[in-house]
């Protein structure tokens, strides 16, 4: 990577992260916003082949516009294929297709648990959450799980209101033993910092840092003790033509800047 | 062929019934806020509302008062934020409390699926792990009789009506979709009526030239409404864009009741039908979400004598 | 795009090993006879033949002893009367003796769809007061967790193989057909590797000219083999008609060992690949099986940017 | 209908009682052979809405030729939808959408249960028949089913050898106690008189004669002794314009005249 000359916004380096994540993978389910620009970031720098699965239908993208939504018109038009959900989740989810899967939500906790559905109790909810969509699908069924999430002690908590979607559950060899056919929480991409799961116990462990964030930054927003490998990389900053592409082509309004 | 052809007015009047379970269906695409407005417009009460996202138009609708429980999978306005009208009533029962039955979209596929096909539940590898069980006595697990293997399941879902936007059909209510196939045909085939709305109505020759393409026979509609801009701000493949701007708004509008309440008298009751609201929306709106051209090419199905 | 292209002789030598589970599919259409004889030629053994309807193709292969079992649900000529090559096989074991695990219809659809969706089993109203379930203990029924209904079900069928013919494909495996779609699909998705033989290799412009046309995508091909006239006697949707003739001929040919010998000698091994044998049959015979044009009528799916 | 004039055969009377058997209905689903002739001549004659489905996935088929098979291209030129046979038999067929089925076999019984599989034992037949193909569910799930076939003392036989397809299983209310969504047997056409099963025992019965037909030489086929309808009536013989439609139009060859 060239060197690093521009001044840059945690989001980018979140989506730069992001992309990078994807280096050798060939078929990403796509989720709107921060994934959505890190995944066609990727297939203009690590990954050209990476192919693009959306879960309104359409395979093999080609989005001539950034799409607000996940069902933007512009992800059908010159894609390879479009077909129903039921073939989506059965065929391509379900049946094993899909490499990689992006997911964030309001709350995750240390097994890369996932809470989409509610902040307090379930009938009487302070606060009503979209709710699963195909998170708990993604969850089951990806080889490979990315989370993309903003780091505070309100979404990394030490227990989840509701457990919407199934990361490594209580750890260990949990999922194995559900017989859950994907592979399980790969990294968790924040905006100060990146976490895997690379230990027997799978529990989330802080793998490196961004350029100039400190490790008591990021502890401090986090709700429980949290493990870390035992040595500390620093990413690398997002390179010039990272940074181009962002800008210039897949975010030019500069809608996810912040 | 005998036509189905219908007014939206009188499709909704004879169709939808106070206390019926309806779905309009659409994945960001062909969802019909034609027929929702209708629906409020005609001042149906205690209706089931049914989709996997209920999106703006259920959210308008549960504003208006029309809905007694909603069945879904993902509560959100795509692409901006919260559904707040949905979620006023489920935080605080405003206009009326909302009964809620919850689901993963699979698992709304499935429904669908199973009623479809007139079987007693659909297997899905999903929910392991996930509290959505525990809070759904619907969504239950089976043992494979083949193994040790269990898999979840989820029963059929039956609607009174299934409303569905597609490109065009023909008067017998033979349907061609193309874009976000979502599911609409697994939808209309599980309910017991099917109203097709369509920004056009064809010769049976065009349906008959790619047959492919017809996803929903004339065998299971009821009702065909012409209705052109039917499924305004959501879009159709070819016809007209999304208007996201308006999705956007609609975050703002729908934060405050009285605004929401005075949306809904400017453009749904203050309004006779859709070619009044098209054109209040005005040609400059319908200019800007007008799409170029992306023809597909022809295929030959080969004339065989 | 990296390239897929094989011939064919490289897509059988490669993926069709001695004892492999292989499904070549297309109901009356898309039957790729052009696959078949490869897998005679090279003298393939102990394969289990998976095929909603054998056909001629598998009265061919079990004749030539490829075949160890038959996994099935319609055993006909389609239109003719019995496959006489598969009966000597069943009912005197000539030239070998043929296992047989039969289905109905529904119940290979159903197995093939839980291969595709990695399901433990596929759940279908069926075989309720029929024997089958007596002679093939595969089918087995499960109740209902939501009352006392209970369904048969069929487990997953995962080929080692799917052959699959199309009209058109690109390099990279994505593919469109139309006409009768049969279990092309369902079948390519369950398979471990599959083989995709088209009549056109087309630019992937053509593809993503219609997406909803792709039935197939690269993702899941391992090769894809440029065939034109694969399928003869079979037919392709406006490409060339069912060699009816043929159907009623063989009928004749395969009452007897010797002449199926003899053909086999003079059409399969005989020729060195399809190429040679469409030469061998002859302009004429192409000829009288070219239809008419019947064109799609175009849909335009808009450019959004 | 207007008079009969010209001399026919058996086939043709077969063709035209199944033809007739199909007024007022709206969806069929074809077999091969007399059943898709007598169906098309149903289209010209008593049904002209009439919409065809094929197990092949057509519906709403307009064949311009008559089809050697179930699978011909020209079922699919010009119909109203051609789909995935996933589809055809999930949502048309076993979702209830079809009315009447045209079903046929090497043996029937009493109670209308049908053999398509093999004569004599399952593992070492003296002959193998095709099987199911999709009879089995059309047998559950048509509304109601037409049989077609022949009379003979080897088809109408007191025991199957095998049962395919389930008719009225055990007789009464065997269908209902296990769940059958169908309706069942209705007429059983024959080349010598027709048969219903309007008794509660719903065993198969003589409903009425062809043209010049005697009940002896009905009974002589039959290896069990049938019941009989109270009064025997004769069915009409095919008018002159059934007779131009099935020669001029839909079997110019006489395939189907014997």
């Amino acid at each position: 990577m060239n060197a690093q000359a521009t001044s840059f916004t945690a989001s980018e380096m979140m989506i730069v992260t992001a992309a990078r994540a994807l280096a050798g993978a060939h078929t990403v389910f796509v989720g709107v916003g921060l994934p959505n620009i890190a995944c066609n970031l990727a297939r203009r720098t690590v990954v050209p082949d990476l192919e693009l699965i959306y879960e309104a239908g359409a395979y093999g993208a080609s989005p001539a516009r950034l799409p607000l939504s996940i069902g933007d018109p512009a992800l059908v038009s010159g894609s390879i294929a479009v077909m129903s959900q039921a073939d989506l989740f059965s065929f391509y989810l379900q049946g094993g297709r899909v490499e990689v899967g992006f997911l964030g939500g309001a709350q995750i906790d240390r097994y890369g648990n996932l809470n989409t559905t509610v902040i307090s109790d379930y009938t009487t909810p302070s606060v009503r959450l979209p709710g699963s969509g195909g998170a708990c699908e993604i969850a089951i069924h990806a080889q490979r799980l990315l989370y993309i999430m903003r780091l505070s002690k309100r979404a990394f908590v030490e227990r989840l209101d509701f457990t919407t979607s199934p990361g490594y559950l209580s750890g260990g060899d949990a999922r194995r033993r559900l017989n859950m056919p994907g592979g399980g929480p790969h990294r968790v991409i924040t905006d100060k910092a990146l976490f895997d799961f690379e230990t027997p116990t799978r529990e989330m462990r802080l793998a490196s840092l961004y350029p100039g964030v400190s490790v008591e930054e990021v502890l401090a927003h986090i709700g429980w003790p949290i493990a870390r490998a035992e040595t500390l990389q620093v990413n690398e900053p997002p390179t010039d033509e990272e940074l181009r592409c962002i800008r210039e082509e897949l975010d030019p309004l500069g809608l996810y800047r912040l | 062929m005998s036509t189905k052809l219908l007014s939206m007015r009188d499709a909704i009047a004879r169709y939808v019934f106070d206390g019926a379970s309806v779905a309009i269906e659409g994945f960001t695409a062909f969802i019909c806020f034609a027929a929702g407005h209708e629906i409020i417009r005609q001042r149906k009460r205690d209706l089931t509302l049914i989709r996997m996202t209920p999106d703006v138009i259920y959210d308008q609708m549960v504003a208006a008062g029309v809905a007694r429980k909603l069945v879904f999978s993902y509560l959100g306005n795509p692409g901006v934020g919260s559904l707040h009208c949905i979620r006023r009533a489920i935080e605080q029962g405003i206009p009326r409390p909302l009964e809620i039955e919850e689901y993963s979209h699979f698992g709304m596929i499935g429904r669908y699926v199973a009623g479809a096909a007139r079987l007693p539940f659909y297997p899905l590898h999903s929910y392991t792990g996930s509290d959505l069980p525990k809070v759904n006595p619907h969504i239950r697990f089976v043992q494979s009789p083949y193994g040790e293997e269990k898999v979840a399941v989820v029963p059929p879902l039956n609607p009174d009506v299934t409303i569905v936007h597609a490109q065009r059909a023909d008067i017998a209510g033979n349907t061609q979709l193309w874009g976000l196939l979502g599911v609409q045909k697994e939808a209309a085939f599980a309910a017991r009526q099917v109203i097709v709305v369509v920004e056009e109505i064809v010769d049976e020759a065009a349906i008959r030239s790619d047959p492919n393409r017809t996803l929903i026979p004339g065998l299971i509609v009821n009702a065909v409404v012409h209705e052109p801009f039917g499924a305004h701000p959501s879009y159709v493949q070819g016809y007209y864009d999304r208007d996201n701007p308006f999705y956007l708004k609609w975050d703002e509008i729908s934060r405050d009741g009285q605004r929401v309440s005075d949306w809904l008298d400017e453009w749904v009751y203050g309004v006779a039908d859709r070619a009044e609201y098209a054109r209040k929306l005005g040609a400059a709106t319908l200019q800007r979400l007008k799409p170029g051209e992306a023809w597909s090419q022809p295929v030959n199905y080969g004339a065989y004598r």
